[in-house]
């Protein structure tokens, strides 16, 4: 079984700075994998070399088998690539409906009459599965932080993503907007989604990923089934944040 | 209701469309004056950068206006002179002069920005309406065709008699300094001069362009002082003269200068002594040595009758009037239209008529050809520089 | 060559003055001031006004005179428009947009006063304010007025580089120019460090504007503006925000504009300063001696 | 009607101009590249037209086709040299391009007519042909505000790393804009030219980007009625009815300006937008349109009004 996304041994250094320091890591079809870390680990840089935004200063990704390190963030997304952002990022001006059409719309398969038609349906079906088509026409910046993380959430799915990335969803919520996202990533695992998951709050993955990957000073320190890998005493030590020793 | 929307914003921008070219093929009558009182609109920059001439030539034109309608008007009529701020811009000149050809003025007349002329000036022909310029660096205007008029003569005539009055006083050689982003200034460098020089036999040291925005002179001041000249012209304008002249001191040299009549109307007076020994001719400067009889006259008069001492930019707009009044004189009791003061402006300008820049200013090819006069800076004020040929255009006479 | 030499470090002198200033607004502020000229402009108009009402002032009040005037009128712009404006501003781009804007809003009513005070002619210091002297040394002519210019741009420097990264109020505005939100850290409200900012670069504009005066001899509205793009190329090519850069910079730009315009002409000259920006921009955006590519977004 | 329209023809005809000139800095700027090179193009536009047809003789239609392929060329390389630079920094160096753009006028006397300039332009599209041309222009603007394209524009300005992660080539899009910017400003330049028939170097410059940014501002940045509000307001009536205050012009722009900068962050387009009942709807729903950016990333944190959006690189530090 190939893997949906690669990483082989990627660095990332800015100026001086390695942020990321040899990472390789595959995510497997419909799971859920979380990629956890301490502040500073260098968990967005993974995921923003994932999705192209950073280009790595050496090694390779790979989206469903082929080599796009070189390609563009746009081309990643066209290719079943979709990804949230670690503040919410909709746009003012436009309408919880029209913010999920931005998913759809670029896609090559919108590009006729019917192509649009079908990208409206997929946007209205998204809105529907996590249930926001009742504000459809209203602004987001009025709605409640869990609502509008929902509502980014609807317009990565809206495009059919082969893969979802999510960069600390529940970052700043309450317990309640917490388990509302739980049971929407549940849902969405269920559908078969292939998603990661980054968080810094190792105890919110436990019970929702398949698989863990611990992250610190830029590189893997443990990956495995999430319990097992969460109870390694580096990964304690790590997180409990007594002594650090880079691995 | 969105569709609707994109609907009504079509339509918006269509009409614009449809609404103004309907309306831009309609044309205008013009205004032929007949009867009592004679319109003539005169557009001058008398606000903006332009302002300090532009205020003086309509001051002068005003004069001109008033002495004729106090005598009783010309032909039995009273000019009534409107005038019109032009902003020392561009497109307001232009605005302001599509709207004075639709309206019943006569003859429309400008001065100043030759910028602004040359846009206005094809459109008065376009239009059909005597378009009298005043001052104007450049020589285009008048060929904008056979309703068009400059009345001062293009200052580059005026300098071989200039170099010549120089080079009598043991010039024997010349470096330039020019603006050369001004039009005038690099005709004048890169053509006159360079022929005058050579008929007379004076070597050119040093040819050095500057911008009128540039903020610093000294290093093109180093390179025409280390050349040695006996005179340099300084052909730039506004504070660049003060700033040109002072650079040209510091980096050594202590010659004559001479140049445009930018220098005059106080541009020297910032560079006080250090400009002491500056030469630019002029078609008028309020002095009582000026060679010409109507000139001395008219700055008595206007001295009279206003207080204060007329500016070449007075006399020039004075002189505008003077022109139309002239062929207004020629129409008599006949029928005033811009057609036939066209006529009557052609053939005043075959005879010339009495202005204060000349007795009489002649014509040649529709621009004015006046005596002109060779002005002297002493350091503290400016007067009529002894020994120099009178007419300082030699052509005047001929 | 060696009267170049003179000539480049005098021009040197007065961009440098110049640059400072708004090499501080940009850094600290992020406008892009294109207001900068007009208060080097207005700098010049206080000092002829006091010349002219008070005559016989010494130099040296006229000049703080004029550095008090440039800097409040500063402080003034910042009050009135920029810091509304950003206030109002949902993003960056639109903040810095808008505060350009309004900074060419600001200039074009700067000028037109100006303009009008003078009616529109070029206006000058009177020459018993500072006398002006010439000096030949070994075949080098220096002008007292040169040496001035020189010795005002060093010492101003120097004070602003040791004011900057000695004083609180300097270590605020390095820490604000790296990261936005970084004000606070020091105990100084972004508030004050604006109009701080804003009054420094003010005062320094006006300095420049009387010292220019006095060495041109002559000013007018319109003077600031050549200044205003010459100080751009400067400040790319030294990185926003580097002081040091910046001088440096102004020094190397007037010795290459001074040696190109000798040896290549003029139009070569006035081209240099915006085809090294485009060039720099593109190659180096960061500029050539800043430390790393924070600005670049 | 037909009296007034021709008293006024001059100052329509700078409106017109003046509107052009504006949009081409719009339509650049509502896809999130703040660019004067469009300026540099009016330049190009006017001198190409000018040497085409007064100088070699051409007709204006052939003229004014090569020109504005010309203009498709060199912007387009143009966006690929400049395709690194962004907001302040990419301002200055299109603003340098276009002083360049002047100095080569004033250097390039065989073809530019040098200071002089280049005069006796056939006026052959008048006042009816450029409002025609603009009224195209600001269809196609106004058509593209909304739908798709608006969406894409609107997610381009706001949020190019938000743009880039949901399949927009943001390169891309920003060169189209370039190009689509420069065509417009060619546009003006030709029909500048036309109808003024002359064009110096006294025409270009500092002052012409200042008026068209200022124009568009006043005017409304967002709407595509900005520019032709803009034009009209400056070139118009501040040229044909500020009459004794005219030397306090400047004075009256900048006051102007800076009161619409701080007041009506939409310009004047935006009080018609006002007595839009639609409008009124959505905004009850909360706050929309206008120059806004991505909502507050965390609920309650600070938000100084100036946080720049975070680029890419830095992120991975961040985290």
């Amino acid at each position: 079984m190939t893997a949906v996304l690669e990483l082989r041994d990627i660095k990332v250094r800015f100026g001086g700075v390695k942020a990321v320091d040899g990472v390789s890591l595959a995510l497997e079809p419909g799971h859920l994998h979380a990629l956890v870390g301490p502040n500073g680990s260098g968990k967005t840089t993974v995921v923003n070399t994932m999705s192209r935004l950073v280009t790595p200063t050496d090694g390779q990704v790979f989206l469903g088998g082929q080599d796009v390190t070189a390609a563009g963030p746009h081309e990643v997304y066209r290719r079943g690539l979709a990804r949230t952002f670690q503040g919410i990022r909709l746009v003012e001006g436009l309408t919880v409906r029209e913010n999920v059409l931005l998913g759809v719309q670029e896609l090559p398969t919108a590009r006729s009459r019917a192509g649009r038609r079908r990208a409206a349906e997929a946007a209205d079906e998204a809105l529907e599965r996590m249930d926001v088509h009742h504000v459809a026409q209203v602004a987001p910046a009025a709605l409640p932080y869990g609502v509008q993380r929902r509502v980014e959430i609807a317009r990565a799915v809206a495009g059919a993503p082969k893969i979802l990335l999510l960069d600390e969803p529940v970052a700043g919520m309450s317990a309640g907007e917490r388990q509302e996202i739980s049971a929407v990533l549940g849902r969405l695992r269920d559908d078969g989604m292939t998603m990661l998951l980054i968080e810094h709050d190792l105890r919110f993955v436990l019970g929702l990923s398949d698989h863990l990957f611990v992250l610190n000073f830029g590189q893997l320190l443990a990956a495995g089934d999430p319990a097992a890998t969460a109870a390694l005493p580096a990964v304690q030590e790590a997180f409990l944040g007594r002594k650090h020793v880079p691995a | 209701m969105r569709h609707r929307a994109r609907t009504a914003t079509c339509l918006l921008a269509a009409s614009v469309a449809i609404l103004t070219a309907a309306c831009g093929s309609s044309g205008s009558s013009g205004g032929s004056a007949a009867g009592d009182v004679l319109k003539i609109t005169y557009i001058a920059d008398t606000s903006g950068p332009g302002a300090f001439y532009g205020k003086d030539y309509v001051a002068g034109a005003e004069y001109a206006v008033d002495q004729v309608n106090a005598e009783g008007g010309v032909g039995g009529r009273t000019l009534d002179l409107e005038v019109v701020d032009s902003a020392s811009d561009q497109q307001t000149a232009v605005g302001a002069m599509t709207k004075a050809v639709k309206s019943d003025s006569s003859a429309v007349m400008y001065a100043l920005l030759s910028q602004n002329a040359l846009a206005m000036a094809p459109i008065a022909q376009r239009s059909k309406v005597p378009f009298i310029v005043g001052q104007s660096g450049v020589d285009g205007i008048a060929e904008a065709g056979d309703y068009v008029y400059r009345t001062t003569t293009s200052e580059g005539r005026f300098y071989e008699a200039m170099l010549s009055t120089l080079h009598d006083q043991g010039a024997s050689s010349t470096a330039i300094l020019y603006a050369s982003d001004n039009p005038t200034a690099v005709t004048n460098a890169t053509k006159t001069i360079p022929a005058i020089a050579e008929k007379l036999g004076m070597t050119i040291t040093e040819t050095v362009p500057v911008k009128t925005a540039d903020t610093d002179y000294s290093q093109p001041a180093s390179r025409i002082a280390d050349s040695s000249p006996d005179v340099v012209a300084d052909l730039t304008f506004g504070p660049a003269v003060t700033t040109s002249i002072q650079a040209l001191r510091e980096a050594g040299f202590d010659g004559p200068l001479y140049g445009t009549s930018a220098l005059g109307a106080g541009a020297l007076k910032p560079a006080g002594a250090a400009a002491k020994d500056t030469y630019y001719p002029s078609v008028f400067i309020p002095s009582p040595k000026l060679p010409w009889a109507s000139g001395t006259s008219f700055l008595s008069e206007y001295q009279k009758a206003t207080g204060s001492a007329p500016s070449f930019s007075a006399a020039g707009g004075h002189d505008q009037v003077m022109f139309l009044v002239a062929a207004l004189q020629e129409i008599g009791e006949g029928d005033v239209t811009r057609e036939s003061v066209k006529d009557a402006l052609a053939s005043v300008a075959g005879k010339g008529f009495v202005g204060a820049t000349g007795d009489p200013v002649r014509f040649v090819d529709r621009a004015a050809v006046t005596p002109g006069v060779l002005v002297r800076w002493d350091g503290e004020a400016e007067t009529v520089a002894p020994d120099q040929p009178s007419p300082l255009l030699a052509a005047y006479t001929g | 060559m060696s009267q170049q030499l003179v000539n480049a470090i005098a021009l040197g002198s007065i961009y440098t003055l110049f640059s400072l200033g708004l090499t501080l607004s940009w850094g600290i502020l992020n406008v892009l001031n294109l207001a900068h000229g007009a208060i080097f402009t207005a700098g010049t108009m206080f000092a002829f006004l006091l010349t002219e009402h008070a005559a016989g002032l010494p130099f040296a009040v006229v000049l703080v005179a004029a550095l008090v005037g440039s800097a409040l009128l500063a402080v003034l712009m910042e009050a009135v428009a920029f810091a509304p404006i950003r206030a109002r501003s949902a993003n960056a781009l639109d903040a810095e947009m808008r505060t350009l804007i309004a900074s060419v809003a600001v200039a074009s009513i700067i000028v037109t006063v100006v303009g009008i005070q003078s009616d529109h002619q070029p206006y000058a210091l009177p020459q018993s304010l500072l006398e002006r002297h010439r000096y030949d040394l070994l075949g080098v002519h220096v002008s007292n007025v040169q040496i001035l210019v020189l010795v005002a741009a060093i010492v101003l420097s120097v004070l602003l580089v040791l004011f900057v990264r000695r004083s609180r109020y300097g270590r605020a505005m390095r820490a604000v120019a790296f990261d936005r939100t970084a004000a606070g850290m020091v105990g100084i409200s972004a508030r004050t460090l604006q109009l701080a900012a804003m009054a420094l670069s003010g005062a320094l504009a006006g300095v420049a504007g009387v010292l220019l005066a006095v060495y041109l001899g002559a000013a007018d509205a319109h003077m600031g503006d050549s200044f205003l793009l010459k100080a751009f190329a400067i400040i790319i090519l030294a990185g926003v925000g580097s002081l040091e850069g910046a001088v440096f910079f102004a020094y190397a730009l007037a010795l290459v504009e001074t040696l190109v315009g000798y040896y290549l002409g003029g139009d070569v000259r006035d081209a240099l300063a915006f085809v090294l920006i485009v060039v720099i921009l593109v190659l180096r955006p960061q500029g050539l001696a800043a430390r790393q590519g924070w600005q670049r977004a | 009607m037909i009296d007034w329209f021709s008293g006024n023809e001059g100052y329509i005809q700078g409106a017109l101009v003046a509107a052009l000139l504006a949009a081409s800095v719009q339509v650049a700027l509502r896809a999130g590249v703040l660019s004067f090179a469009s300026v540099g193009f009016y330049g190009v536009g006017a001198y190409g037209t000018g040497y085409l047809t007064a100088t070699q003789g051409w007709g204006t239609a052939p003229a004014a086709t090569v020109v504005v392929i010309i203009t498709m060329v060199l912007s387009w390389l143009l966006a690929l040299v400049l395709a690194r630079l962004r907001a302040l920094y990419l301002a200055m160096a299109t603003i340098a391009f276009v002083l360049l753009v002047q100095i080569g006028a004033l250097a390039w006397d065989s073809v530019t007519g040098g200071p002089l300039g280049l005069f006796g332009i056939p006026p052959a599209l008048g006042t009816g042909g450029v409002a025609l041309i603009l009224a195209g222009v600001l269809a196609v603007n106004a058509l593209t505000q909304r739908g798709a394209v608006g969406r894409r524009l609107l997610l381009l300005r706001k949020d190019e790393a938000l743009a880039s992660a949901l399949g927009v080539n943001v390169r891309h899009q920003h060169q189209i804009a370039f190009v689509w910017s420069a065509v417009l400003g060619s546009l003006a330049g030709i029909s500048q030219a036309s109808l003024l028939t002359v064009f110096t170097p006294e025409n270009l410059g500092f002052s012409v980007m200042v008026s068209a940014l200022t124009a568009l501002v006043v005017g409304g940045t967002w709407h595509w009625s900005g520019p032709l509000i803009g034009g009209v307001v400056f070139s118009w009536f501040l040229s044909a009815y500020l009459g004794f205050a005219s030397d306090y012009r400047g004075v009256v722009e900048g006051a102007l300006t800076v009161v619409v900068l701080v007041f009506l962050p939409k310009g004047l387009a935006g009080l018609f937008e006002l007595l839009d009942p639609g409008r009124l709807r959505r905004a009850a729903a909360g706050p929309t349109g206008g120059p806004g950016g991505v909502s507050a990333g965390v609920p309650g944190g600070a938000s100084t009004g100036q946080d720049r959006p975070v680029p890419a690189q830095e992120m991975g530090v961040s985290s």
